[in-house]
């Protein structure tokens, strides 16, 4: 075993990124994820790879959708403001089947709003974002640790469904030091000489678009698009359940949220109650499914996040009527503490009780 | 002499190698090309120079040029 | 064991260095550990604070409104942080910065310590957060003395490594000060 | 007997989608002349912009990935920063270039980034009908502009070599036209140029075709291009405005 470093979660995306042989970097500053740009700017011109301080980030997702579009392993990187940014980009990624990597390090909005911790863009991310009706891969780390193994997963995935991956992180997670064990992925990068570009050498040419103005074109390419999406949704759902037999309530929480929770709930435990956690890793795909289980052995839930109310709604869809889901929501610019959550599940349980 | 290979079907009738033909050599046919077009014609082959002005003006292609 | 504890101050006084170190003694000493800073407006001339959480189990929340400990190296940090301190915690006082502070809380242990002139004693006032960070470490236990002195060269820039045996010095002077205070 | 004009190997052997008369299609075969001049069919990654010239991976026989709408230059530097060994061009017009592409055109040139940039100017939004583009002329009529161009309402012509040209990242910059024999053979000129620049390492190649738009002028191609010699060409006037001699970057 590898010796663990003390790291900043931005830093650990970064090291990550550079331990998943990506070697091309385009951004745009943006607080609180700079250390990302600037651990890269040191590191990547050693690696005969480019770093591009981009003029907007416009410009940054652009590159990356240009890059990308060759098969090389990229990213891109920024907070809230940034990431509203770069929709346009990401959703032509997505129409042409680009993978790249897109990190926000989620900030409070709207508008310009704080630099402190929130999750006000799962909707965003979750649901495209962009114009059209795609979805990306997102993945919502919850530890300093996860930030690196989720940055390589993203990679990973992007490159096997020829999707744009977002890792979706927020201040806390980026600011944040834990103890991390660096590790090289064994798995060889995906081969995409079959459809990337690289001059028509040997074979016919090649076309990497979004536009497709032939009868029922667009219709089949979306078709298609969303066959990947159902496969993704089998395959590649991720979710941390800790629920034991008669659990008197589960809180459903990603990300920075799961952390303060988990405080919570492992207090309500101490004291003898039997409260379960749910910590979904993949937030699209959403694990549907594994909640719906849960409810069919009927057990409420709490939803606690940092936005006044998103990831809630994708409970209510798993659950189906079938169970309780109560909310705990914290607004763009407020972190709650592991005892204001202890009081929320408190006060359900006494309604309940 | 110079020979002129005309792609009648690609031909839009803009008339501009008609207009820079230093030879009067072209003009527009009354026939109708699948485009719906009267495409251009060689009407004075004997004049014809091979000078590829025509060629170098058409924007859709429509000219070969051989001497 | 999960202990979580603010360490606040003026920017420049040495709060997030204190805060890493603590961090990383933890770690060393085979515990879990986390730390949370104060960025962006504060860093520029404000206050600083960091919170540092140390577990022997997975660490939940890296935020706290009741931690275990503050280590409070002016007068506005005392205010802010100390009343938040629970039951059976400890609080540092650094009287340098604080001198007529009275906080006190049932069931909290306060400690008074003048961290800037025990640091000029030893000949750099610079180390005053050293002081207090030795002064709060021997008192709680949580972290032993001998691996936060393991820690420096990890926390310490590289220039400054010839500065260790003073910071040494500074831990153990401020762990000896707040032993005495009993 | 000699093949005096013949169309360039690398332009697929297809009708192009263009208006008659519209030299979107003349330029589109200067640049295939280009690529088949310096043999780099096989190497080329081209980035399509928005508007008429949207199709161009329809048109060339290369790989190229569509960008969104100005975007052309950032998807290029990803292209080539990522692919140094390729040639990477782009091929925009003026509202992609001009408007909604400001800040990237002028970004890229300013980086110095070693690609190929082809502007198309017809002082008209093609694609969507004939709206007031940033080049437009002073009191010409467009469907956003129904009372002429105003500079007091619409500000000037943006006249984009000549600022371009101004930025050390650029090795070569042109403003040529395609109305006549003349000024054609010129045009390839450049164009050449602008490929030779970017496979010399010398920087942002950068030529602006002024051309016509007969449709949304609301002329007949041969009028339209008298046009060009009228009133583009002693606003926009043609000519190399840099050119660097050799790998003379600071």
């Amino acid at each position: 075993m590898a010796a663990k470093t003390f790291e900043k979660g931005n830093v650990a995306i970064a090291k990550a990124a550079v331990a998943a042989g990506c070697k091309y970097y385009f951004g745009y500053p943006i607080t609180p994820q700079s250390d990302i740009p600037e651990y890269l700017s040191g590191v990547l011109p050693g690696v005969g790879g480019q770093f591009v301080q981009a003029e907007s980030e416009i410009a940054a997702i652009n590159m990356l959708l240009g890059a990308g579009s060759t098969g090389k392993r990229a990213m891109t990187s920024s907070s809230s403001p940034g990431i509203s940014l770069k929709q346009e980009g990401i959703s032509y990624m997505a129409g042409s089947e680009i993978p790249g990597l897109i990190v926000n390090i989620q900030r409070s909005g709207p508008g310009l709003g704080g630099i402190s911790p929130s999750q006000g863009d799962y909707f965003q991310a979750t649901r495209g974002g962009g114009h059209g009706d795609y979805r990306i891969l997102v993945l919502a780390p919850a530890t300093v640790q996860e930030m690196y193994d989720l940055t390589i997963l993203a990679f990973e995935l992007s490159d096997k469904y020829r999707m744009p991956a977002m890792v979706l992180a927020d201040a806390m997670l980026g600011m944040m030091k834990e103890p991390l064990e660096e590790w090289i992925p064994k798995q060889a990068e995906e081969d995409k000489s079959s459809w990337a570009l690289s001059g028509a050498k040997g074979r016919e040419r090649r076309k990497i678009k979004s536009l497709f103005l032939g009868d029922g074109e667009l219709a089949e390419h979306n078709w298609k698009m969303l066959e990947h999406y159902r496969e993704v949704e089998a395959k590649e759902t991720r979710v941390k359940i800790e629920v034991h037999d008669d659990c008197e309530l589960a809180v459903v929480a990603f990300g920075s949220a799961a952390r303060i929770a988990k405080s919570a709930v492992d207090r309500l435990n101490d004291e003898g109650r039997n409260i379960g956690m749910v910590r979904p890793i993949t937030v699209w795909p959403f694990p549907y499914k594994e909640i719906r289980e849960l409810a069919e052995k009927d057990i409420p839930f709490l939803t606690v996040e940092l936005n006044v109310g998103q990831m809630v709604e994708d409970v209510r869809l798993s659950v189906e009527g079938r169970s309780k889901v109560s909310f705990a929501g914290y607004p763009p610019g407020y972190l709650p503490s592991p005892d204001e959550i202890y009081e929320e599940i408190t006060k359900l349980l006494d309604k309940k009780d | 002499m110079p020979r002129l290979t005309i792609h009648e079907d690609r031909c839009k009738a803009c008339g501009l190698c008609v207009e820079f033909c230093p030879k009067d050599c072209l003009a527009l046919s009354d026939k109708f090309n699948p485009q719906g077009y009267h495409p251009v014609e060689l009407v004075n082959p004997d004049e014809c120079t091979g000078c590829a002005i025509c060629a170098k003006m058409c924007p859709d292609v429509v000219f070969k040029v051989e001497k | 064991m999960n202990h979580a504890v603010i360490m606040a101050g003026f920017g420049g006084q040495g709060i997030l260095m204190i805060g890493n170190l603590f961090a990383i003694g933890a770690l060393k000493q085979g515990l879990n550990c986390t730390f949370f800073p104060s960025y962006g407006v504060e860093m520029r001339g404000g206050t600083a604070n960091c919170t540092v959480t140390i577990s022997d189990h997975e660490v939940g929340s890296p935020v706290t409104s009741s931690p275990n400990g503050v280590v409070a190296m002016n007068e506005p940090s005392v205010a802010k942080f100390a009343p938040r301190i629970g039951e059976g915690g400890l609080l540092l006082i650094n009287t340098s910065m604080a001198p007529d502070n009275d906080f006190s809380k049932d069931g909290v242990e306060v400690i008074r310590l003048p961290c800037n002139q025990i640091a000029d004693e030893l000949g750099n006032i610079k180390l005053a957060s050293m002081v207090a960070l030795g002064a709060y470490a021997g008192r709680c236990g949580v972290v032993e003395l001998k691996f936060l002195e393991e820690a420096l060269p990890e926390v310490l820039p590289q220039k400054l490594h010839k500065l260790i045996p003073s910071n040494i010095e500074a831990l153990r002077a401020g762990a000896k000060r707040a032993d005495k205070q009993d | 007997m000699k093949t005096v004009f013949e169309r360039p190997q690398s332009l697929v052997d297809t009708s192009f989608h263009f208006c008659p008369g519209c030299h979107h299609g003349t330029i589109h075969r200067l640049v295939a002349e280009a690529i088949d001049e310096y043999k780099v069919r096989e190497t080329t990654i081209a980035a399509a912009s928005v508007g008429c010239s949207v199709f161009l991976y329809d048109y060339f026989d290369i790989d190229v990935v569509e960008s969104p709408h100005g975007r052309a230059p950032a998807v290029a530097t990803g292209i080539k920063r990522a692919n140094p060994d390729k040639f990477v061009f782009v091929y925009q017009g003026d509202g992609d270039l001009a408007a909604i592409g400001t800040a990237e055109i002028i970004h890229a040139a300013n980086r110095g980034e070693n690609i190929t940039v082809i502007f198309v100017n017809n002082t008209v939004y093609g694609m969507t009908g004939g709206q007031m583009a940033p080049t437009t002329m002073l009191g010409q009529r467009t469907t956003t502009s129904p009372y002429g161009r105003d500079f007091a309402q619409d500000g000037y012509p943006i006249r984009m070599t000549e600022m371009l040209a101004q930025l050390e990242g650029v090795g070569y910059a042109a403003r040529v036209a395609v109305d006549s024999p003349a000024h054609l053979g010129k045009a390839r000129k450049a164009i050449m140029k602008a490929f030779a620049t970017q496979i010399e390492n010398r920087g942002m190649g950068f030529v602006e075709v002024l051309c016509t738009c007969p449709t949304n002028w609301g002329m007949g191609p041969i009028e339209a291009n008298k046009r060009i010699a009228a009133e583009m060409i002693p606003y926009f006037p043609l000519g190399v405005y840099k050119e660097r001699t050799g790998s003379d970057f600071m």
